[in-house]
């Protein structure tokens, strides 16, 4: 019990007292996070929507597809990566390997199912007439796309907060992808992971804290955006 | 004719049960035409085929002369416009959903000037604008919806029922607004709607549509049956005051049947070969805005009847509610429906 | 033991990765059980954590293999008995193009010929058993620990995932000779790095048992914790320990009672 | 009088726009009462209040003596029901829906009877019953909905614009299910609509809002302005036929008012102190169904004023749809509306 | 590369041969996310449709701190749970340390926060008049519940759904929490993470196959839900 009061205090200290490795780590942590939500938003959130509005064939089929991707163990998904970027592998020659572009690469294919996934249900339960009104005013399919985006904008910040904590806190990918380099890959997570095995449950539970803040800081920020919804 | 809108051989399903056919129909630029018909008759689902929200199964759909389903031909759907039968707003402050159409057509800058203009059309001041979407009643909702659409000046206005749950003042309001758009802008008219009289006063046509046909004659007379069998040719419906009204059996045992009567007697029935008569008592007599022939409404029991009085509205002066009068048919006339 | 877990006389043993990825214990263990009665479930960690386990009584006997840290956890009273049971040895592996030439050279020499030459040196930056001795023999050898050199990796990772980073850099690492032997099976013989310094006095990698302190932690199985540790020292113990092939290789070297 | 509910000093804001205020209102027990008003008079407020859907910001809605809004008092709650203006299905099949209310209170087994009996009667035959909440036309909605309240036979039944998107003949058939309803389980029924003759039709009485208050008397004739100033005791306000519609100046400058119309006259104006008349056409007499005075509908330009006639069905003879007549009126006894 | 190859092989070879240590591995994941996937929906649902429906004052920002605990790393809850359940915790007499019941705590925690956000969101999002619909018809406040819940259950179909996914693959509560005791505590991630240390690429693709193998069963069986919606 004693190591959790350790943990917080040291918390503070780590972030008040500017520690070079912690403040590396978040670094390493925010640009990874933010290179990967975005890719899996870009990407995610249309096709989200096509499997939530559109109806066709199979369409049932995929919804099982994105369901079963959401169990993705994140390990397997970095084998998977590291297969391709490792010099030996098809895409070694980009040197993506050890690099914070690799993990943010499958970081994305990890997110990729949530962001789908939470925003076709968001589609789906959009108010029934609204497709019908909005094609009544004469809007054309990218404006029914974009409006009907916006009306699902409580749904779609879900799903890219959920995303989102999958992303922070997910240890497999950027441990084997990245490698856990200090100073260089070394994300906060992998951090805690190594804090733990090394038995420094107290810096474990510190880095935890510190991740934490960094989520509390993004949903502040986006319950901006909610209290406006 | 300068046909607007032309339809021609269409049909259209829900899951397999077919919900309109529709051989041809022509709307003339600058028209009003009413869509009347009983619930579940297809009005709905013919506005949405007009308005190139929905595709039919087969069939062809031209707004002057462009096929208004292909989604590729936007501009011609923003030409289109429809009001749904549910009002529906966005989740936004009434403003912004009347803007909502100018803005996808590429309206910028200050649109208030319009909106407020749009918002007095249909009889609401310039307060609501700045109201959310979910601080409305039932009937300013209605009447938001109809300021978005009438906003866009539209070459062509769909209008599905736009008076249900508006009251009598803003009918009127509405009313004023349908003309002066067609006068003003000349758009097009289409509308549905269940509120007859006003319908009849605002329209230069009235289409009948009935198990999603066009009929070709109006049915204010509707009997649903059930039937029974008089004699080897003819059957019979049964009023709620004992009255039968006869038939020529069908040839395929249908539901419902239009009654026309030819005239509305003062006196009693007549003693003619083919004629039959019912009695009833006058509940209204009404003479239309624009048509100078007053119609009664005489009710036998439960079943009320729509008569056009001969004459013009001199000819109405021997009548009056509360009186006692005859209605002459012939049972050869009675007009089928197909189920 | 105590009461209410007697029914349950299962022996719970933290260790470190090395002894359950080259599946010495799974060749240790039955051969125990078979001989007292006593089930041993076990839990292999990083040595840091193993210790902590022991010092939260959450464990009931520890193998790692840390001398100088176990000497500290012994005094600070939160294992008692610590007793060495075996060794084996470290080695310096690299590339085939060998960039800083230290192919056969000792220790201290070939570190500072990597130090010289910049050459990738990945280290596990865990403070695990094989990363204490690795610090230990840069600050012996060069004064310093070449922290924050842009060559110098820490990885903070298990030795194999340190191995591979190493391969995948053209890089040198320190690796105990279990770990290699099982990477070169991975790589059917030929793998990406082969040993470069071996046998040096200093590379010795020693293990020890340590029972966890039962005036401490009053829940412990103290007496299926000393069976253990007498079993592994006992001559039945140190041969069996003798007798583990790795891939036909040897891999530990009883000492106990050195 | 025997009264099932009592509404005392009752106060509703939404976000603290007064929008409902009600000093006193007793409805007596199987009675049926009509809500008029205009949109956004507070009548789905109103009838919100009553069912104990909503809470009263201040002042008491009780139900035979038991306070409606206490959620505890559910049973209480089960014997009230609501038919929301707007018409809303559950996402399962017109069976499920109309057998929800009885599943909640507990009915269990083949409930196939009770739906069947309902849907006959709003008039829908009983293949609806299979059908899927997406699959009906807006009217055939709203009278499922309708049927999943008659199926509950409460006590207390409040419907808010029943017939809004509802045909003809429907109208007729849900008149005839309130009557039954009240007559064969004593039902108590409150209808809001804009449907003024089918209101008028069953309603033992009709309770008129405007602004959130009851006004103590019809408002048929409703003038909104805008009022000039035509002296120093005198407004008027101007048709669109050019004529004019004198009123005593208010205390404060009200926008609407009242006017009541003693006579209607087939002979020119009179010259009376005091007495001031207006020109128009009549456009429709009627007679109610149950009451024998009959009502015409004049229009002036586009203002059309209702007026109870003097005398029987009888008294209607010398007036037809079409004639000029004259209509009188007191200005000092125009009723300001307050805003 | 060709470990990806090896791995889909040996996916089927342990799956068919009916390898023990794997099935021990399926078995243990089955046990343990049943139990913290029933606790956690038990739990979510009712607070999760409070927080969707109710209007209460701070209703935002426990909206907030829940999306923030979306962000909980895995690791860290599995240093907390140890710290109450470690023998010298407050907790260590019940013994659930090193045991499947322990896990199924921390997992609970994780999967607490996606099912409160996602039922919140789900029951945010249902049809507007539904409230008032139910309440005309004289639902009692349980009744409403329970048909909100119904009429959303699409919603909470994926919120059930993404939790089960993140309590499948998470490693670092079972790790920490769990032991990775073979024969006991090894989950098939957990396996996943120890093979891979060991350099056991294939054996990693192979348990990643095998766990989205069960992830597929499972929301095989949950799509006869979707169908019936
Ligand atoms: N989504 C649907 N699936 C299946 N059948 C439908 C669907 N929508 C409407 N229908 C059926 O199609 C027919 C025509 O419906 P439509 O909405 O066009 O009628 P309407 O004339 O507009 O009726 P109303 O006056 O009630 O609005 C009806 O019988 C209706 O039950
Ligand atoms: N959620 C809301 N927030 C703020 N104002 C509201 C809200 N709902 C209704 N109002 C306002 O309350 C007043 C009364 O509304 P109510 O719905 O009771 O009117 P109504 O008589 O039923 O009208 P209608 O005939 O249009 O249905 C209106 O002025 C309306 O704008
Ligand atoms: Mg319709
Ligand atoms: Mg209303």
């Amino acid at each position: 019990m004693d190591f959790i009061v350790a943990g917080i205090v040291k918390a503070f200290q780590l972030l008040l007292q500017g520690d070079r490795e912690t403040y590396s780590a978040v670094l390493a942590t925010v640009q990874v996070s933010s290179l990967s939500m975005s890719v899996s938003l870009l990407i995610g959130i249309p096709l989200g929507y096509c499997l939530g509005y559109a109806d066709f064939p199979g369409r049932r089929s995929i919804r099982t597809v994105v369901d079963t991707m959401l169990s993705l163990p994140t390990v397997f998904i970095g084998l998977l990566v590291y297969a391709f970027i490792s010099n030996r592998g098809p895409l070694g020659e980009y040197g993506l390997l050890f690099t914070l572009s690799g993990i943010a690469v499958g970081q994305a294919i990890l997110a990729l199912p949530i962001v789908i996934a939470l925003t076709a249900t968001a589609v789906e339960s959009l108010d029934r007439p609204l497709r019908l009104t909005l094609l009544s005013l004469g809007a054309s399919g990218r404006q029914v796309f974009l409006t009907s985006i916006w009306e699902a904008r409580l749904g779609l910040l879900v799903a890219a907060v959920t995303a989102t904590g999958r992303v922070l806190t997910e240890v497999g990918i950027s441990m084997m992808v990245g490698g856990n380099i200090k100073w260089h890959t070394r994300t906060i997570t992998t951090a805690i992971a190594l804090e733990t095995n090394k038995g420094q449950f107290a810096t474990g539970i510190a880095l935890g804290l510190v991740l934490l803040a960094i989520a509390f800081a993004v949903n502040l920020s986006l319950s901006f955006l909610r209290r406006r919804a | 004719m300068d046909t607007i809108l032309r339809m021609r051989e269409v049909r259209y399903t829900y899951n397999g049960r077919p919900i309109l056919d529709i051989g041809e129909l022509d709307i003339a630029r600058a028209s009003i035409t009413g869509l009347a018909g009983p619930n579940g008759s297809g009005k709905t689902t013919l506005l949405k085929l007009l308005s190139g929200v929905e595709k039919p199964a087969s069939g062809s759909v031209s707004f002057m002369a462009a096929n208004t389903t292909r989604s590729s031909e936007n501009t011609v759907r923003q030409r289109l416009c429809l009001l749904p039968q549910e009002p529906f707003l966005l989740r936004r402050r009434v403003y912004d959903n009347i803007a909502y159409g100018l803005r996808i057509r590429g309206g910028r800058g200050d649109l208030a000037g319009y909106i407020h203009e749009a918002l007095e059309l249909v009889g609401l001041d310039s307060s609501f604008a700045g109201r959310r979407w979910n601080e409305l009643s039932g009937g300013e909702a209605q009447r938001v919806c109809l300021a978005a659409r009438l906003v866009l000046r539209p070459d062509c206005l769909m209008l599905d029922e736009p008076t249900a749950s508006v009251d009598m003042e803003s009918a009127r309001c509405i009313r004023r607004a349908v003309l002066l758009a067609r006068r003003e802008w000349g758009t097009t008219l289409i509308i549905a709607s269940h509120h007859r009289s006003w319908l009849n006063d605002i329209c230069d046509r009235i289409i009948y549509l009935y198990n999603g046909r066009i009929l070709a004659c109006s049915f204010d007379n509707i009997l649903t049956g059930p039937w029974e069998t008089v004699d080897r040719s003819t059957v019979g419906c049964r009023l709620s005051d004992g009255q039968m009204v006869y038939a020529c059996k069908p040839v395929h045992t249908a539901g419902s049947a239009i009654v026309s009567f030819s005239d509305l007697d003062a006196s009693g029935p007549v003693q003619e070969r083919n004629i039959k008569s019912l009695q009833g008592m006058i509940n209204s007599i009404t003479l239309d805005n624009k048509q100078d022939v007053p119609q009664a409404v005489v009710s036998c029991g439960d079943q009320r009847f729509m008569i056009k009085m001969n004459g013009d509205a001199q000819g109405a002066k021997q009548f009056w509610p509360g009186q006692t009068v005859t209605l002459h048919y012939s049972p050869e006339e009675i007009t089928w429906l197909e189920k | 033991s105590q009461p209410g877990y007697g029914a349950d006389q299962q022996l719970l043993l933290a260790t470190t990765t090395s002894t359950d990825n080259t599946g010495l214990l799974d060749y240790l263990v039955p051969q125990f059980t078979e001989k007292t009665g006593i089930q041993v479930k076990w839990v292999a960690t990083g040595t840091g954590k193993a210790l902590k386990l022991g010092e939260n009584c959450d464990a009931d006997v520890l193998m790692v293999h840390a001398p100088e840290a176990e000497k500290t956890y012994v005094e600070a009273g939160f294992g008692v008995n610590r007793r060495q049971i075996m060794y084996n040895d470290f080695v310096f592996i690299g590339p085939e193009s060998d960039p800083a030439k230290i192919k056969g050279r000792d220790v201290c020499a070939s570190l500072k010929a990597i130090m010289e030459k910049k050459a990738v040196f990945a280290s596990r930056g865990d403070n695990s058993g094989t990363n204490k001795k690795e610090i230990s023999l840069w600050t012996t050898c060069t004064e310093t620990v070449p922290e924050k050199q842009p060559w110098y990796l820490q990885t903070g990772q298990g030795m194999l995932a340190t191995i591979n980073m190493a391969a995948e850099r053209g890089g040198y690492t320190m690796t105990d000779r279990g770990t290699f032997i099982k990477y070169e099976a991975n790589h059917n013989g030929s793998p990406p790095l082969r040993i470069v310094v071996e046998g040096d006095d200093s590379l010795m990698n020693q293990y020890s048992v340590i029972e966890v302190n039962p005036a401490r932690c009053p829940k412990v199985q103290n007496e299926s914790a000393r069976s253990f540790g007498d079993w592994l020292v006992s001559a039945e113990g140190q041969k069996a320990i003798g007798s583990f092939r790795l891939l036909d290789k040897q891999l530990f070297t009883p000492n106990a009672g050195n």
